[in-house]
């Protein structure tokens, strides 16, 4: 795989750098941890949100630091979490006396470092909140619902609880619209293509040149079955019911939709992927109320898209409604 | 047998040879059911532990195990951070003011370490982890020393170890990433079960070559 | 090439339509052709910017129609110029008595249909004028800039002469700052891996293994010289010379600076690439007003960046950093 | 000979037949040195010809061009809608309120395409396009018809047609897409020039087929 990098085991640090070379008004690094926070101070004292995972997920996470979203991230190594210490010292740094919630993805080593770190921050008096996103439908039934992975649906979760906090709620109200967005939220993907670590130089799946894997991780961890390819609008179609079922979502519900391309998937395919969405909501009469069609949360040059539909009520659509403005992610007030 | 400072930090050192030339082999593993990162991470780690130690100039067994711990736990992170940092953290804590251990001090060591994974990752025995290869050892490495040498031990537990990594493979994995493949985990060896034990066979390897100098 | 489409020759019309259903607020398709348009109408009468070109490009062109951007696009076939008669009812459709300023790109195929569209809207007694994109230094040397073609920089244009509509300059005024966009900006890229045409299912270029392309175009054609692959930062400094040399940019200027991925080369590498841009402008003490990163000009799947600068006068500063809110570009008020 | 207007409607489907056989062909053509798409847009672009002209019941040899040309120039665009679109438009008013043409009506045809090509296009013979595919042809066929019958002085341009195709392999190119890779232009024949060849060919192909059965 011809890729863009100098080391293969700097491509973090350096795309940190150019990173917060890109973005000096918006975003700064804390000295001595890989830990990026939001420049601009917001107007009063507010619950603060830091989120943070592995790496090679850009948008995901430091696209996200900004007004409306996440105070700060942790930026783990490609595909892995970063050491709690980094954590503690982004919530000792972002605590502004309201509280800190974290909001991250349902993996081992995430949930592992957060939950050291929240430890560690209690220990000096800091209240921690943490909410965990677990939308894949694809990763476990419904039964065992806590131990379903996060995937693009986490974008929403930021929405929401980035909102809420620059909002003014305090740390339990973050908690709580934050916990309803992950409630309310279902996404199912599918690969054709994998990721490559830069370190490893090996594809995370192998695929025959007519195979898709239904339900893949965002690490390219397999799904629930390899199929042949066939139509986009089959397939949306599969994912779709298998979203629909879940929750269930139902006739009158009021959704949003995020069409998240996983890397080298062009924009174009997504919006024929949007074409039979729309068709197939307006048959079950489930109203929707905003499109997100992009590159969220990606898996290094990985192929391949999922769709997450989130339930919505008065307080969550209001606040994915509201105003964002970090780097990657902007929105004007829409409410 | 008895094991100085010098002796642990080679021993340190030689593991991380040893996953250093199991990267590729790791990676395989780790990409057939999980996302690929685990020899990478691994052996960044250990690299690290390696500059560290060559830095530092420690002769507490104890210091050293928190050292390299503390390079796993801060400054690497992933699953890998908390479970063996975290546990070698807590064997330092175990070993604090030794500069020369013996065997109960390595039943210390690594019965420590696998408290530490369980404790923080909530796994057990036939939850395709770590675990099925560290708990057998452990287990087996006490039995065997309340008669025999620390090197002989260490072998038949070793031997424990290996048949608990193998054991994975019929697993359905219950914890972690490739807990949601459910049947689809099967058939394949866990990359933790594999890395400790590819730890545990270069502690051997050191061992012996420890006694063999011992010996002479 | 495992895509994610229904019919190869339905690609176009089934991606435009998922692009409407995902931004019904934003625009429009007018009748029987596919020509998409603004739908909320500024407050006053201004010039309307029109643009258009082959489809492939996303967000290029449709994404860039909103606020502060263009008013209308015209959507050709995959790589192929849409057909004057479309672009001419877009002019019709437009014109609010101030003008219409056709923002387009320097290829044969497009410049012989909006002229033919000028020619029949000035038929309507419609003032039209046309400025057309031609960043791409390594299309051909200096002394024949004229046939350069555009890439990248072409959002340059749009970016500074859908402000100056905007800000309600007059039809001469805003062609006079887009063609001082033109002027003064100029792009370079390097293509890795191929786009892939939906309807012929083969690759646009074929390179090795360990091959790129310098000066690749955005439809892949053959560039400069095919190269073995280097590190990042040396790919980024050999574009970069010949960008600098070019126009020249001098120490002392102020730049905007544009890194585009072409596809599917993940985002991280662009901020790698990024890093070098910006220790390379330090070096020659030019000042970076803004950094762009991301995907403005892509080539389907194809693999591979460019790097666009543009030298600021005060106008194109006030124009470049003015607000602009269409689908896929959005930018608060930075000025 | 005569060409009814049955005829030239049939003309004009093989072509979009031959245009439909080759498209691998462009594509790869294409591929080399432009952008991949000539064959595609051009099968597109005949077929719906094709499609309008079984719609349509028209007897006016003139209006069938024009119906065509409106076809490229309207629906297709690209650089051939312009191109090809422009010219048979052209041709269709020159050939305007004909049921039958003869050998002269088929020089107005192309040399009005021919014309419509080079004003818009602003191409001259060894620039590498189409222009050196129907020039040759033109200038050959007006020569040969002074005293040949239609079909061998269409045979005989034809030649020249394809030696002009031909030479575009050598040629460094000077206008639309392929222009800016100079000297790296060359070693591979002009697209356009290669479907001007087929479109010339099959035109060719037709004809003496139309003379089989006026013969018959
Ligand atoms: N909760 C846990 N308890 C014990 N071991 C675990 C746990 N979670 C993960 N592991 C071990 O970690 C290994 C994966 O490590 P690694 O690849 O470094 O992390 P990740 O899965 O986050 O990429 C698994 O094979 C398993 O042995
Ligand atoms: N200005 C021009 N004059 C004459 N022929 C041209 C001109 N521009 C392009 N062509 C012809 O068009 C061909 C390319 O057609 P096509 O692939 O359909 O368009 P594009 O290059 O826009 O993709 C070239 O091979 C050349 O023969
Ligand atoms: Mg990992
Ligand atoms: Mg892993
Ligand atoms: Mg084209
Ligand atoms: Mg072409």
């Amino acid at each position: 795989m011809k890729k863009f990098i100098n080391d293969p085991n700097s491509v973090v640090d350096e795309s940190v750098k150019g990173y917060l070379a890109a973005y000096t008004e918006y975003v700064k690094k804390l000295e001595g941890v890989r830990v990026l926070i939001r420049k601009k101070d917001p107007s009063f004292n507010k619950v603060a949100v830091i989120t943070g995972g592995g790496s090679g997920h850009k948008p995901a996470f430091i696209g996200y630091i900004g007004e409306g979203l996440c105070d700060g991230a942790a930026v783990g190594e490609i595909f892995s979490a970063p050491p709690a210490d980094w954590i503690y010292k982004a919530t000792k740094e972002l605590d502004m006396g309201k509280g800190v919630i974290y909001l991250y993805g349902n993996f081992s080593g995430d949930i592992m470092n957060f939950r050291m770190a929240k430890t560690l921050a209690e220990a000096d008096g800091i209240k921690v909140e943490e909410v965990i996103a677990n939308d894949d439908v694809a990763s476990a039934p419904k039964e065992n619902i806590k131990n379903r992975r996060a995937i693009a649906g986490e974008v929403m979760m930021w929405k929401v609880g980035g909102a809420a906090a620059w909002s003014g709620m305090n740390l339990s109200q973050v908690k709580e619209v934050s916990e309803q967005a992950v409630y309310n939220t279902r996404t199912m993907g599918v690969g054709s293509y994998p990721p490559v670590i830069p370190a490893t130089g090996k594809p995370g799946f192998n695929l025959e040149e007519d195979e898709i894997e239904i339900g893949v991780g965002h690490h390219g961890e397999p799904g629930i079955r390899k199929e042949k390819i066939k139509s986009a609008d089959k397939i949306t179609t599969e994912l779709m019911d298998a979203i629909l079922d879940d929750l269930p979502f139902k006739s009158g519900d009021r959704v949003s939709i995020l069409i998240n391309g996983l890397g080298a998937t062009p924009l174009q395919e997504l919006y024929i992927v949007n074409r039979k969405i729309s068709e197939i909501l307006n048959n079950y009469k489930i109203k929707k109320v905003i499109t997100y069609v992009g590159e969220y949360f990606t898996s290094l040059e990985m192929a391949g898209f999922s769709i997450t539909l989130t339930k919505l009520n008065d307080s969550l659509e209001k606040l994915i409604l509201a105003k964002a403005d970090a780097p990657l992610f902007k929105q004007f007030d829409l409410t | 047998m008895k094991i100085d400072a010098i002796n642990f930090t080679n021993i340190i050192i030689n593991i991380a040879g040893t996953i250093e030339d199991n990267l590729d082999y790791l990676t395989e593993l780790d990409t057939e059911i999980g996302d690929g990162d685990h020899g990478i991470n691994m052996a960044k780690g250990f690299k690290r532990i390696k500059e560290k130690l060559s830095e530092a100039d420690i002769l507490d067994i104890g210091e050293t195990l928190i050292l390299s711990g503390k390079v796993l736990l801060n400054e690497i992170g992933g699953a890998m951070g908390p479970l063996y940092g975290g546990g070698l953290i807590k064997a330092g804590v175990a070993l604090k003011g030794k500069n020369t251990i013996y065997k109960n001090d390595i039943y210390t060591l690594f019965s420590s370490l696998l408290e530490s994974v369980k404790s923080l990752g909530g796994a057990r025995v036939g939850d395709k982890t770590m675990v099925d290869t560290l708990e057998p050892f452990v287990v087996e490495y006490r039995r065997q020393s309340e008669g025999n040498e620390t090197v002989d031990s260490f072998r038949e537990a070793l031997a424990k170890a290996k048949e608990g990594m193998e054991s994975t493979r019929d697993m359905i994995s219950k914890v972690g990433r490739s807990s949601r493949l459910l049947e689809r985990s099967k058939g394949h060896i866990d990359v933790g079960a594999a890395s400790s034990y590819l730890i545990l066979e270069s502690f051997y390897n050191s061992l012996k070559s420890i006694m063999d100098q011992q010996d002479n």
